[in-house]
């Protein structure tokens, strides 16, 4: 009969954080905190959702404005999961704020099976400047308890980012789920069920 | 080759305790980390699309198919050693089934349990939500049986996919009425059809329609699960789920009108009905055994808001 | 084949990692777990091989071709796999079934002859060949037993079958 | 009427296992060794493995004796105890020309190259029972051993390996064509990965029936066979032998043996096909752990008859057959009713009381149009 034996470090961090990945999706544009990986460099709350979730049966790529070889060989070092295309990619991870298209590119499942959908990992910069847009915009649907909406928790992401997704979830359930992470861990979802309006 | 690496050399002299059965196995909580990690993945595909029937590759569990496989993999992928767990049968802590996944989690987790349903972080449960309310930082996981909604019309996945796919429910509203046509009545007990989100027609699992009502718009993430047909799906907290319903014949739940439980006395829970000795007379105790348990400490003072929302006839 | 061993050390054949391996291979299955450890024990004699991975039980897939060409999983099979270190290379062994000590012995093979030291496999080369010996009996037996139930139909008309004694 | 379940269940538990463990080993008899299982009930501890769908002969057969020779639910451990271990990687593509043959046979030809090989079988044996084995005698079976050891001595040994009897019509152009090589090479769907979706390609369907149920496979194909459906079987070969396996050398890369496995194959011809213009015969493939030669041709039987174009009867319909085939799910299933329903069978008994009570008399509720609601 199994009987316990005592968790690795490795095993309970992915335990802790993906109860706080999964908070987070449950609970739309609020701020959360995940463990993120040591050494903590630019995306190591990114690294830590990789560990927590990726392995050899996923494949992942990588966008950005800056390089993306070292963040790529990175998840791949952390996960063994294997490099897709953008269309083929089960997890996107975004350097920085912005997606460069991602999320209009990204795989968005089918009628059959939306949840084939991508997920898309925004790894934010630390110093990146917060959108004034932000105070406009509204989400609301399934995890958010106010009618009228909420703002999202994470100032820093452009709108026109928030519009992009909004736009290829367009087609519900059809569509990607966002995971925005800060290099010190905090974290935000925006699923496809949330409704991002422009007031 | 192999996903676990010892880091520092043994030296050979050693190899004898390497060799010797169970050494360099780590599990906690039985599932192998690969496992865990596909079921996580799904768990949140599912959170992200309220009500739909996620596929997920599902383990074979030391407990038969149809037993719970389904919750009890969810749990599994979920608890952690700062968990608190509360396992429930049909409402009560000490059914048999219950006991024996409990028995297993604490086994493969040594986690701490309880039957008093706020102590509790992770709930599993089968055939019942509790009769206390849920708080934002519980999880609630459902056994499933039989995730398809769509079943009692369609025996077929392809074609139940491709209702789902166009939010076609024309069959199960041709049903109901039909239902109601023939004998005055919609005739389902448990199971009753619900929908999520304005979107998705979901299988709550058999709770009683009792419970039906405790599903919109709770505080509390609620997690489903049903291990024999793969599929997991999610109601995160605040959801709106509502019962299929015609504007002129609503949604009602079963009715313990004049009856009360004879331990509690309460008047305010699902009930179950014992037929005492020989002679059939019938009695009522209440479902969910930790409330009832309260209910008589409090001196039968304890209070909640009724599940039927005021429903019932 | 291995350069750097040392020619008054070089043992007989066979003795390139392939053929060591493949002989092991066909030998060990046979073989009960406690027959090894006298081997394991005079092969880490030396002082030259580390366990870098101890033998762990797992599952290999076991994708099949169909007659099609289509590509399926058949299903799981029990392995061990271990890791031994030997002049700073690793070496890998994997066997099918619960069985570490061969795990182990495999991999300190691969590991030898990863570092050119194929020295250190002199005694074990020699068991190995008796092994060899064995296993090969055991193999054509088994191929002629076999064969004693091959049967040519056109032949068999010419056999005389009495019915009459199946009662 | 109610039904309530026995509460207070944990020593009520503790105590059936006893009891169960007293109906197994409580005996006056000795006390099996799993390795006597191992060798002498091998089939099954085969069947074992093929359902179980793990290959590890020791671990069947100590399942078997835990399950005291349930095969249903020694399969069933097997399945879970697979759920703790870790995948340690995939074996390369095992192709079956390689397998050591101790059995071979074809329906379809008198002759075939290699000639025919019974191998161990009891197709030609009387299934009278044996009383002999009442008191079996080592030395007496050691005796006929020797003596056939002695007996084959100067015989040829059987080569390495067999071509394949299919081939033969292959290259006559009379046996459909191998898929595309770019078909081919799509990766092979993991069923115990992913959940199955329909239409599910080819390789979920020979590995979902690779592990169904022998007695179910059986079922199916039994059903084709006699007339629900149309595939006419002949069996052009069918093989029992060891599949060498080897892996990836996790550095080199360079394929390393692992060992080998106990396997058994039918390639069975049936129906024509004119998909291509030409008329040639089709194929129906079955594989599976072990020696189990009722699963490997009822699961080639059924690979074909889901060929169809048009199910026309239940084996022929993919779906219907994928999703009842596996014994651990089945059985499950089949007796999770044991388990408690009295909250359901609540809500049920509050529904008939309600209609009983209310009591209109059928069609009356007509007239009345009832709405959906505008939710």
């Amino acid at each position: 009969m199994p009987t316990r034996m005592p968790p690795s470090n490795r095993i309970i961090r992915d335990q802790r954080n993906f109860r706080v990945l999964l908070q987070a999706m449950s609970r739309p544009g609020r701020l959360f905190r995940l463990e993120a990986l040591q050494p903590f460099g630019a995306h190591a709350a990114a690294l830590a959702v990789a560990q927590c979730l990726l392995d050899h049966e996923v494949g992942f790529s990588t966008v950005g404005r800056e390089s993306t070889e070292s963040f790529a060989a990175a998840v791949a070092a952390a996960t063994g999961a294997r490099k897709a295309g953008l269309p083929e990619a089960d997890f996107v991870f975004v350097a920085g704020p912005d997606g460069h298209g991602a999320a209009g590119a990204a795989r968005r499942g089918s009628i059959d099976y939306p949840d084939a959908g991508a997920t898309l990992v925004y790894s934010l910069d630390a110093q990146a400047a917060r959108d004034p847009g932000h105070f406009r915009i509204r989400l609301s649907g399934p995890g958010i308890p106010e009618e009228d909406g909420i703002a999202p928790a994470m100032r820093e992401i452009p709108a026109a980012e928030l519009q992009a997704l909004q736009t290829a979830n367009a087609d519900y359930p059809l569509g990607i789920d966002a995971l925005f992470v800060r290099p010190n861990g905090e974290l935000m979802a925006l699923p496809r069920s949330t409704r991002i309006r422009l007031r | 080759m192999s996903t676990v690496v010892h880091p520092t050399p043994a030296p050979p002299a050693d190899w004898r305790a390497s060799c010797a059965p169970g050494h360099g196995r780590t599990s906690f909580a039985f599932l192998d980390e690969g496992a865990k990690r596909e079921i996580r993945r799904r768990m949140l595909k599912a959170v992200a699309i309220p009500g739909c029937q996620v596929p997920f590759g599902s383990r074979e569990m030391p407990i038969a198919r149809g037993w719970g496989t389904g919750g009890l993999q969810l749990t599994l992928a979920l608890i952690g050693p700062e968990d608190v767990l509360k396992v429930i049968d049909q409402g009560a802590d000490d059914s048999v089934n219950a006991v024996s996944i409990r028995r297993f989690v604490t086994r493969v987790t040594g986690v701490r349990t309880t039957t008093d349903t706020p102590a509790a972080t992770l709930i599993q449960t089968r055939h019942r939500v509790p009769e206390e309310p849920l708080r934002p930082h519980q999880i609630l996981v459902f056994q499933v049986p039989i995730p398809e909604p769509l079943r009692l019309v369609e025996p077929s996945e392809v074609e139940t996919r491709r209702m789902h796919a166009e939010a076609d429910y024309s069959r199960m509203w041709l049903y109901l009425y039909e239902d109601i046509v023939t004998y005055g009545e919609i005739t389902i007990g448990a199971r009753y059809p619900v929908l999520v989100n304005r979107r998705h027609l979901m299988d709550p699992s058999p709770i009683p329609r009792w419970d039906v009502a405790r599903l919109n718009r709770n505080p509390a993430l609620m997690l489903f699960c049903a291990g024999r047909e793969k599929r997991i799906y999610a109601l995160p907290p605040h959801t709106l789920v509502e019962p299929l319903e015609f504007e002129d014949f609503g949604f009602r739940t079963e009715s313990f009108a004049g009856r009360r439980c004879m331990h509690c006395g309460s008047t305010q829970s699902f009930l179950d009905e014992i037929i005492a000795e020989a002679a059939g007379r019938r009695r009522y105790a209440c479902s969910d055994s930790a409330f009832c348990q309260k209910t008589r400490k409090a001196g039968g003072g304890l209070t909640h808001r009724p599940a039927d929302g005021g429903r019932t006839p | 084949m291995t350069s750097t061993a040392s020619s008054k050390n070089t043992p007989e054949p066979p003795f390139d990692a392939a053929a060591l391996n493949r002989l092991l291979i066909e030998v060990l299955p046979a073989f009960e777990r406690d027959r090894l450890a006298p081997v394991l024990d005079d092969l880490w004699a030396c002082g030259e091989f580390t366990i870098s991975r101890a033998p762990l039980p797992g599952l290999l897939m076991c994708p099949v071709r169909d007659p099609f060409g289509t590509e399926f999983f058949l299903g799981e099979v029990l392995a061990t796999t271990a890791a031994v270190g030997c002049a700073g290379r690793t070496g890998h062994g994997a066997i099918i079934g619960e069985e570490p000590e061969k795990a182990l012995l495999l991999a300190a093979v691969d590991a030898a002859l990863a570092a050119g030291r194929s020295d250190l496999l002199k005694n074990l080369v020699r068991t190995a060949s008796a092994w060899s010996r064995e296993a090969c009996e055991r193999k054509a037996l088994a191929a002629k037993l076999a064969a004693a139930t091959r049967v040519e139909f056109e032949s068999m008309k010419k056999e005389r079958v009495d019915f009459g004694s199946l009662g | 009427m109610g039904y309530v379940a026995v509460r207070g269940g944990e020593q009520a538990i503790a105590n059936a296992e006893t009891l169960l463990l007293m109906e197994r080993a409580g005996g006056a008899s000795e006390l099996l060794n799993p390795r006597q299982i191992r060798e002498q009930l091998y089939l099954a501890v085969d069947r074992v493995m093929g359902e179980g769908s793990l290959y590890a002969p020791d671990l069947a057969a100590l399942a078997f004796k835990q399950a005291a020779g349930d095969t249903f639910e020694a399969a069933f451990i097997l399945r879970s105890y697979r759920t703790t271990l870790p995948r340690i990687g995939y074996a390369e593509p095992a192709a079956t020309e390689q397998m050591r043959i101790v059995r071979r046979i074809s329906a379809a030809f008198k002759e075939i190259p290699g000639g025919q090989i019974l191998g161990p079988t009891a197709d030609y044996t009387l299934r009278l029972l044996n009383f002999d084995l009442e008191q079996e005698s080592a030395q007496g079976n050691a005796r006929a051993i020797r003596q056939l050891h002695q007996a084959v001595a100067d015989l040829e040994p059987l080569p390495e390996s067999f071509p394949k009897v299919v081939e033969t019509l292959r290259r006559e152009g009379l046996l459909v064509a191998r898929a595309a090589p770019a078909d081919a090479a799509a990766p092979a769907f993991d069923i115990t990965r992913q959940a199955l979706s329909f239409p599910a390609p080819r390789s979920a369907q020979l590995q979902t029936l690779a592990r169904g149920e022998t007695g179910g496979l059986l079922a199916l194909a039994y059903s084709n066979m006699r007339g629900y459906g149309s595939v006419h079987p002949v069996i052009g070969e069918l093989r029992v032998g060891y599949l060498p396996l080897a892996m990836k050398h996790p550095v080199s890369g360079a394929p390393v043996r692992v060992g080998e496995i106990k396997v058994t194959e039918a390639e069975v011809i049936a129906r024509l096909d004119l998909s291509d213009g030409e008329p040639r015969f089709t194929l129906g493939y079955g594989v599976c752990f072990g020696h189990n030669e009722t699963k490997a041709i009822a699961m080639a039987v059924l690979d074909r008859a889901m060929g169809a174009a048009e199910p026309e009867a239940p084996s022929e319909d993919q779906e219907f057959v994928l999703t009842h085939v596996d014994g651990i799910e089945s059985m499950g299933f089949c007796n999770h009713y044991k388990l408690p329903h009295y909250v359901t069978f609540q809500s049920d008994l509050d529904r008939l009381r309600h209609l009983r009570a209310a009591s209109p008399p059928p069609g009356t509720a007509g007239g009345r149009e009832p709405e959906k609601s505008t939710s």
